[in-house]
């Protein structure tokens, strides 16, 4: 029991720091830059509480405590971690954000640990009700905060179109927990699994129905190719740290779900191999395809994040159901997420008042003025494009390695030739920064916090480079 | 540190680079630091030099545990055949940071970058680390291209970066590839190139990696026709990344042929030999015959540049001693050679703000020194024989007669190519009347002669007495032969088979 | 005795090189701040030359003092470079032939060097000039004295390097320059054949040894074919080297170098090398007779061919040069039909009546301000009796007048022709003897009879110093009598220099009774009397330039051969080189790279079309993806 | 019988799916959702008929809740969209587009 708390503190921690900010700048107790210090300070404790936790091995089934709606394993540990690491670092470069622009609420700092709290719930959820509630949790969240900007239209456009197509979804993942509760009269995991290793996965036609629902709702929130189109649009209208937040924190909750639940046995797994074979590919070049067009660098990386969902696509289709570990998927999360949240904390306190610089062209010759960061920014790119020795490298070096261990040569290839692709929008930024003379001096004034999280973060992504895992 | 003296060639001038780049120096501090940390670098590799022996296996080696769990090692060696290319690196470096001295210190932090990623690439022991090395050594030329360039840098820049990329990345796929099937065939994991030899390849897939290595290396090298990145990145560039390229890195990608697909991908290298030979020296042909209609000398030297690396390619896939020695040989000459030329060719853009051959002329008359100078290193370039350049070509020749007729006769043609757009340049650019742009032209510093000495006496000194490079050379060439001349026994064994089957 | 002798045999020619490299040393340390005075260069540039010469001829006494199957001696100084079965070492052998050779080469170096010294008072950068001399001496000894082919083909570059560095000695002006350029691209032409030819060669016999001694030793190995394509490779590169048809044209632009430089290198030494080359390889060419025809046939033909031009060139240089190619093709004629002592004494007697020529135009050009033109010459011999009088030698030996050393040499090789039974090039021989006495006294009496045409320059010709005097009247001496060394026994002499040579060429005896030989004989004095003549009633009192039409004007631009060559090859390769630059590179070659970025681009613009904005779009793509995957999953479950 | 409810609630959700793609007006689309999210709740009480346990119940009135709670968001969102524009036309909001 002891030991299930000190699992459950984080997620603790989170949801009762999320209520207290939420009192707290109800009644106006709070300034708004110390609204972001105590929610750093939440997501540090809560950070290192998992991290201690994360020491303790044994996958943990909530039998007694919530009847097995919720269970740990190491997986969902570290997946916890990442998410606690992205929740620091975007409260950490939303304090220099909101210094320019100035639309922040302490409700902000609330909502975003909600968030965090709705994913942390979603990674551990082992069964579909619940999974559904958290995943609502989250979105609802990022829904405000996407549209936190009352003033500016295209905000509210942003926030139409996730709301919408999200809230559409969600009466799929609805439909799909329905059906499956028809065919198996439950809707825990362990029941599924069972299910399925005793009839195998096609005898249930409900079960195929309702897997095929929630999958689908899986594939919309990590922005899979034909439901794609919503990314770039949301990610272009919603503000810097939100987008970085919504990037890598909510990919990885929702990916550990997605995994949780595609792992549960091999015969479910094999059943959907072939169709998430052709979703990667079409994923990864659609990414690529829309990438290269993009004039504005928000858009260019929500279309490189679909591309990332492509090559984790490919992860999920390589890791075998049997001696299900995640290691690959995690590690490439943490490296993406690394890299994306770093570039979105520079462009947090770079792009100035109002986003006005938000074009390639805004950004030439950054390195003439600003030289530090746009070393960083480079070295984000360079992970993102995989080159070595930075964590994308070694995360794609894990993903095609397992792919081709598991015999998906194709899908390896395809996977470098996408990233080849991928080296065309990723150098325009790079020589956009470096290649050209400075037309403006890139002036902001900005608190330590951005630039400092920018920082940690390019060291992180050499540290993490060097970080082994087994496959 | 003399038990770590890989290690500390390569990442002294890494670090120092980084130091460079991320404090606050001034150029002439930065200049005097990476003077110094090459020279250091310079000693360290004499001393390697002198405790290298030459039995033909690795020395020096340097082994440590990198990734346990996917068999990654930090390993490290020297042997004949990487001892040059990294010797050639060592010992040109110190000249550039002498000569050069108008730029920012971004421009010696990239170069030692490249220096250290240099080395490594050339020692690495392990396929990861090699890859590792092999992309680093790219960045610092593209920000140096990128930053340093002429005008149409940007598109030069993108050509050479995304040309190379695509195929080391292919070599990566093959790389993977690689540790996967040796982890099914032996169990554990291992990406360490000796073991890798030991791997049984066979079927279409291995065909597709050993493409993927080739191309890899074929862009590097440039090997026709995968050259036309040179000749933008070679003339946009600033002379110092013009010359690492052409001095080095098209090297390596020499060396990484002989180190890595001959012994792991034997069958497949012999029975494509023939076809690779011929693209060297059609490439030789074609390059040498671009290079005559370039009006722009940097742009020519880059085609000649091209034009004898197909050559020394050639020298590669001819399987006998006689013709990799010879390439193995002519890589140092042609290091030698090419990058004093292209080092003389950028004070001369540096001098004239010009790169049209048609601007210049007279400057014989202006600078003897600098006029005699090229006229060495040109010279040694087309093969002269008391110059390093004669000893590699003729081997290769001789080689490629043995191999195949044709071939050799065409390999032959060098002899005469090279000498038209040379002579043809350098009568146009030293002989004749000189004009006002010219008339003012200054003739090499003290120091400038101080830092081309070195190369000239080694262009001389190889040209006149090669026998003790040779010699360290040989035994590592011996041992990849007699790798070539198994599998093609192997080979013709199983045709053997075949026929005997069809007899049946 | 013989140790000294390996001693000298590697210092040889080392003299000559150190004292290039020291010249060029001082010459590049100092051309900036003030200059050594140009008389300490010109000790310096003789002492190398000097030595050598004495050098060479103990190297001679010593050999003569060995018993004749041993007159060989070889100093391997280091092992150049070996690999597998190729083992190259920096040999050098001293045996008749190359001795003979080095001991001429060396004395009527020095004398060039001396008389240079004189010619070259006024010239700017004369410690390049000397440099030059001296590298060039050095390469030839090398090319002479080397113990194997490779070695020999290090002195046949270097040679071919200072020819190309000297006849661009005024590079100020391009059309020097394009001459020294030719020079050098069409040797590397030859070079190749000789290159090729060594791979052949070492392939087939090479890997015991690939030095002379093996080779000769393993000749009879070879099988014929490849003996023969071994030959005629090789002497491609001879033709290269020596200016025979059909790479003879760069001789006659190589005299836009300095006189002595077209004395030294492109009449008396370089120009030989390949009548060297093929005694050298006499072993090989004895094995493939047919080779040997080829080679005397070319040799013949281009003798031919350029007594024609020179009967119509109106440049005192450019007669001589080609009177310089057409000896030359005497040579290759007299060791095509395996004369090989007859043509090197040619060699030998040829070196110095040329040597002698050049030194003499030298010295008339001296006089007259650097014109070249005969035609605005005429009556000098007033003025320059001196130069007159050993021109007029050099003049007699040129054109076979007996008693002079030409007689002796041109009609050995003659005899041999006609008693081997190559009786047309016997013809075509005697009729280029009478060509070459007429154009040689053309020549002479049109510079040196008549009256002055040009009269300013008339009046201020003068005899050179003593310093270039001196060399003329030696060099005289020796046209003069250098005949006499090889006396054939119809004059009751013992042929010594054919004898000298016997161990190292394997010559064939033609041996025919003394009526023929008197017959031959006969005929090339009636040859010489003949044109002699003939030059004399055209040329004797004087003469006007002539307008040349037909088939002189034909002659006179030289078959527009040159033209020829450059509409064939030249123009071709260039345009290839402007094509593949222009066209191929960026379109073909670079084409699939291109292709591919502009696909790239432009499906990616399609993309952005597709994302329209409107969320009902968006809801409508997911469905239709929704429907497809339902529609396969339904495939399988069925 | 059973079969029946279900059929109603698989057409109450392709209406719903209809509604969402047909639709411009914003409240017409949210509401297109809700009738989606109904059909899960039909769903789940028919199943819970069907397996004679109380779980279906429970898991209709989670749903309701978030639907709730998601309504209160849409209407939130629609106060929004209709100060900024005045009309409440998804069509409209398209300037985030390539």
């Amino acid at each position: 029991m002891n030991h299930d708390f000190l699992l459950l503190l984080p997620v603790i921690i989170v949801g009762a720091g999320a209520v207290l900010l939420m009192l707290r700048a109800a009644f106006g107790k709070l300034a708004l830059d110390s609204a972001s210090v105590v929610c750093m300070c939440i997501f540090g404790l809560a950070f290192a509480a998992q991290a201690c936790s994360a020491l303790a091995g044994p996958e943990v089934p909530f039998k007694a405590a919530f009847n097995g709606m919720l269970m740990v394993t190491d997986f969902t540990r570290v997946a916890g971690l990442i998410i606690l690491g992205c929740g620091f670092f975007t409260a950490m470069s939303s304090r220099s954000y909101f210094k320019e622009n100035r639309f922040g609420l302490e409700e902000y700092y609330s909502l975003i640990t909600f968030a965090a709290f709705g994913m942390l719930l979603l990674t551990m959820s082992h069964e579909l009700m619940t999974a559904f509630i958290s995943l609502e949790i989250m979105s609802l969240s990022i829904y405000i905060l996407v549209g936190f900007n009352r003033r500016c239209v295209t905000c509210a456009e942003a926030v139409l179109k996730y709301l919408m197509l999200g809230a559409f979804t969600g009466g799929f993942f609805a439909m799909g927990t329905a059906l499956i509760y028809g065919g198996l009269k439950s809707t825990k995991f362990e029941v599924i699994a069972s299910a399925v290793a005793t009839h195998g996965f096609l005898h249930t036609p409900a079960l195929v129905g309702g897997a095929f629902f929630i999958i689908f709702a899986f594939l919309f929130k990590v922005a899979a190719f034909p439901f794609h189109a919503w990314v770039v649009d949301v990610y272009d209208g919603s503000s810097i740290p939100v987008t970085g937040f919504m990037a890598t924190a909510l990919k990885t909750a929702v990916f550990a779900i997605f995994a949780n639940f595609l792992m549960l046995d091999p015969g479910l797994k094999g059943a959907w191999v072939t169709y998430l074979f052709y979703i990667s590919i079409l994923t990864m070049f659609g990414g690529n395809l829309i990438a290269i067009g993009q004039g504005s660098i928000k858009r260019m990386l929500a279309a490189s994040g679909i591309v990332h969902t492509g090559y984790l696509l490919i992860a999920l289709v390589a890791v075998s159901a049997d001696r299900f570990t995640g290691s690959v998927i995690l590690y490439y999360l943490a490296a993406y997420s690394v890299s994306t949240l770093g570039i979105f904390a520079a462009l947090s306190y770079l792009s100035g008042a109002g986003e006005v610089r938000s074009q390639f062209e805004d950004f030439k010759g950054l390195a003439r003025t600003r030289p530090y960061s746009a070393a960083a920014i480079t070295i984000f790119l360079l992970s993102m494009a995989g080159i070595p020795p930075t964590a994308g490298f070694m995360g794609k070096f894990y993903v095609i390695t397992s792919a081709i261990q598991a015999g998906q040569v194709t899908l390896a290839v395809l996977g470098i030739v996408s990233s080849i692709l991928s080296m065309w929008y990723y150098l325009r930024l790079i020589i956009n920064m470096y290649f050209h003379d400075a037309h403006e001096s890139f002036e902001s004034e900005c608190t330590v916090f951005a630039p400092a999280c920018t920082l940690i973060l390019a060291v992180a992504v050499f540290a993490i480079s060097l970080y082994p895992i087994t496959l | 540190m003399f038990e770590h003296i890989i290690s500390s060639m390569i990442f002294l001038p890494i670090i120092a680079g980084l130091i460079l780049l991320l404090t606050p120096v001034t150029k002439n501090g930065a200049r005097a630091m990476a003077l110094v940390v090459s020279v250091a670098v310079l000693i360290l590799g004499l001393k390697l030099y002198t405790g290298f022996i030459g039995a033909g296996g690795m020395e020096f080696v340097e082994n440590y545990v990198w990734f346990p769990s996917l068999g990654i090692n930090y390993t490290l060696g020297v042997d004949g055949i990487s001892l040059f290319i990294l010797m050639a690196g060592t010992v040109l470096f110190p000249s550039i940071f002498l000569i050069f001295t108008t730029k920012s210190k971004g421009y010696y932090a990239n170069l030692l970058i490249a220096q250290g990623a240099m080395a490594g690439a050339v020692c690495a022991g392990d396929l990861m680390l090699f890859y590792i090395f092999w992309e680093v050594m790219l960045l610092p030329i593209f920000f140096m291209i990128g930053l340093f360039g002429g005008e149409g840098k940007i598109a030069a820049t993108l050509k050479i970066t995304l040309y190379t990329i695509a195929g080391s990345l292919l070599m990566l796929a093959a790389i993977f590839y690689l540790g996967v099937a040796f982890h099914n065939q032996f169990g554990i994991w291992s990406f360490n190139i000796v073991n890798m030899a030991a791997l049984k390849l066979h079927g279409t897939v291995a065909v597709l990696a050993f493409v993927g290595f080739m191309l890899a290396f074929a862009i590097k090298i440039p090997l026709f026709p995968f050259h036309t990145w040179l000749p933008d990145a070679y003339t946009e560039g600033p002379a110092a990344a013009t010359f690492v390229l052409s001095a080095i890195m098209a090297k390596i990608g020499v060396y990484a042929v002989i180190r890595f697909v001959i012994p792991i991908f034997g069958a497949e290298f012999t029975r494509y030999a023939l076809i690779m030979a011929y693209l060297g020296v059609i490439g030789m042909m074609y390059c040498g015959f671009a290079a005559i209609a370039q009006k722009d000398f940097k742009r020519m030297l880059a085609f000649s540049s091209a034009s004898h690396m197909g050559i020394i390619a050639l020298g590669l896939f001819c399987m006998n001693i006689q013709a990799l020695t010879g390439s193995l040989f002519q890589i140092v000459a042609h290091a030698t050679s090419t990058g004093a030329l292209f080092l003389f060719a950028g004070i001369l853009e540096e001098r004239m703000q010009t790169r049209k051959i048609a601007d210049l002329g007279g400057i014989a008359g202006r600078a003897p020194v600098f006029a005699m100078f090229f006229a060495i290193a040109m010279l040694a370039s087309v093969g002269l024989p008391g110059t390093s350049g004669f000893i590699g070509e003729f081997l290769i020749i001789l080689g490629a007669i043995k191999y195949n007729v044709a071939i050799g006769v065409l390999a032959g043609t060098s002899l005469i190519i090279g000498v038209c757009y040379m002579l043809w340049m350098f009568q146009r650019v030293f002989f004749e009347k000189s004009n006002e742009r010219t008339e003012k032209f200054r003739d090499l510093s003290a120091a400038e002669v101080l830092a081309f000495l070195p190369i000239l006496v080694l262009i001389i000194v190889m040209g006149i007495y090669p026998q003790p490079f040779i010699k360290k050379i040989e035994p590592a060439a011996r041992i990849q032969i007699n790798t070539i001349l198994h599998n093609m026994q192997v080979a013709d064994a199983n045709a053997l088979l075949q026929g005997t089957n069809l007899e049946k | 005795m013989e140790q000294t002798a390996h001693f000298y045999l590697g210092l040889i020619p080392l003299m000559p090189l150190i004292g290039a490299v020291l010249i060029g040393l001082m010459h590049v340390t100092t051309c900036r701040g003030h200059r050594f005075p140009d008389k300490l260069y010109a000790v310096l540039a003789c002492i190398g030359p000097v030595l050598a010469c004495i050098m060479a001829f103990q190297v001679f006494t010593i050999l003569k003092t060995l018993p004749v199957e041993h007159r060989i001696l070889v100093h391997k100084v280091f092992t150049w470079f070996s690999v597998g079965e190729l083992n190259i070492s920096m040999g050098f052998m001293a045996d008749p032939l190359s001795s003979l050779m080095i001991l001429f080469v060396t004395f009527i170096g020095s004398l060039i060097h001396i008389y240079s010294i004189g010619y070259m008072a006024d010239d700017k950068t004369y410690a390049k000039f000397f440099g030059y001399m001296n590298l060039f001496l050095g390469s030839m000894l090398i090319l002479v004295l080397g113990d194997g082919p490779v070695v020999m083909f290090v002195g046949w570059e270097g040679v071919g390097l200072c020819s190309y560095l000297l006849i661009s000695y005024y590079n100020e002006d391009s059309s020097n320059v394009l001459a020294g350029n030719k020079a050098f691209i069409v040797n590397r032409i030859g070079d190749l054949g000789f290159v090729l030819g060594m791979a052949f060669l070492f392939w087939a016999i090479g890997a015991q040894g690939f030095d002379y001694i093996s080779l000769k030793a393993n000749a009879h190995l070879l099988p014929q074919a490849t003996a023969m394509l071994v030959c005629l490779l090789l002497f491609v590169g001879a033709t290269g080297k020596s200016a025979q048809i059909p790479l003879y044209v760069w001789l006659p632009d190589a005299m836009a170098g300095p006189t002595p430089v077209s004395a030294l290198i492109h009449a008396a030494t370089m120009v030989t090398a390949g009548v060297y080359m093929v005694a050298r390889f006499s072993f090989l060419y004895v094995t493939v007779p047919d080779a040997g025809e080829i080679v005397a046939w070319i040799g013949i033909l281009t003798a031919l061919v350029s007594a024609i031009y020179g009967m119509f060139q109106d440049d005192i240089k450019k007669v001589l040069a080609y009177s310089t190619v057409s000896q030359l093709g005497y040579m290759f004629a007299g060791v095509g039909v395996a004369a090989y002592s007859a043509g090197i004494f040619h060699v030998f007697t040829h070196a110095f009546f040329k040597a002698l020529l050049f030194l003499g135009a030298g010295s008339v050009i001296y006089a007259m301000h650097h014109e070249q033109n005969i035609w605005k010459m005429g009556g000098l011999k007033k003025k320059l009796p001196v130069t007159y009088l050993t021109m007029l030698v050099g003049a007699l030996a040129l054109s076979g007048c007996p008693p002079f050393s030409g007689f002796f040499s041109k009609d050995e090789i003659l005899f041999s022709a006609f008693a081997s039974g190559h009786k047309a090039i016997w013809a075509i021989g005697v009729l280029v003897a009478g060509m070459t006495a007429y154009y040689t006294f053309r020549m002479i009496f049109v510079v040196f009879h008549g009256e002055p045409h040009s009269k300013s320059s008339y009046d201020h010709a003068h005899e050179p110093p003593p310093v270039m005097t001196v060399p003329l009247v030696l060099l005289a001496i020796g046209a003069l009598l250098a005949g006499f060394f090889n006396l054939p026994e119809l004059f009751g002499g013992h042929q010594m220099v054919s004898s000298w040579l016997e161990p190292s060429v394997l010559d064939h005896h033609a041996h025919a009774e003394a009526s023929t030989e008197w017959m031959v004989m006969g005929s090339s004095v009636l040859a010489f009397v003949i044109g002699f003549s003939i030059a004399y009633v055209k040329f004797a009192k004087g003469a006007q330039l002539p307008v040349f039409t037909g088939f002189a004007k034909f002659a006179y631009n030289k078959f527009y051969i040159d033209e020829l060559y450059d509409m064939l090859f030249v123009q071709p390769y260039k345009s290839i080189g402007a094509i593949i630059w222009k066209d191929f590179d960026p379109n073909v070659t670079d084409g699939p790279r291109k292709a591919i970025s502009w696909l790239y681009g432009a499906i990616g613009d399609a993309f952005r079309l597709v994302q329209t904005g409107y969320v009902r779009v968006y809801a409508i793509y997911m469905v239709i993806g929704l429907s497809l995957i339902s529609l396969l999953i339904s495939q399988t479950l069925n | 019988m059973i079969i029946n409810y279900l059929t109603l609630s698989i057409i109450l959700f392709c209406l719903g799916i209809l509604g969402v793609i047909s639709r411009r007006n914003v409240f017409t689309v949210f509401m297109s959702i809700e009738l989606m999210l109904n059909a899960a709740n039909l769903a789940f009480i028919t199943f819970a008929r069907l397996h004679v346990s109380m779980d279906g119940h429970v898991l209709a009135m989670l749903v309701i809740a978030v639907a709730a709670a998601e309504a209160a968001l849409a209407l939130a969102v629609v106060i929004l969209l209709h100060k900024h524009k005045g009309v409440l036309d998804t069509n409209i909001f398209s300037l985030l587009k390539g």
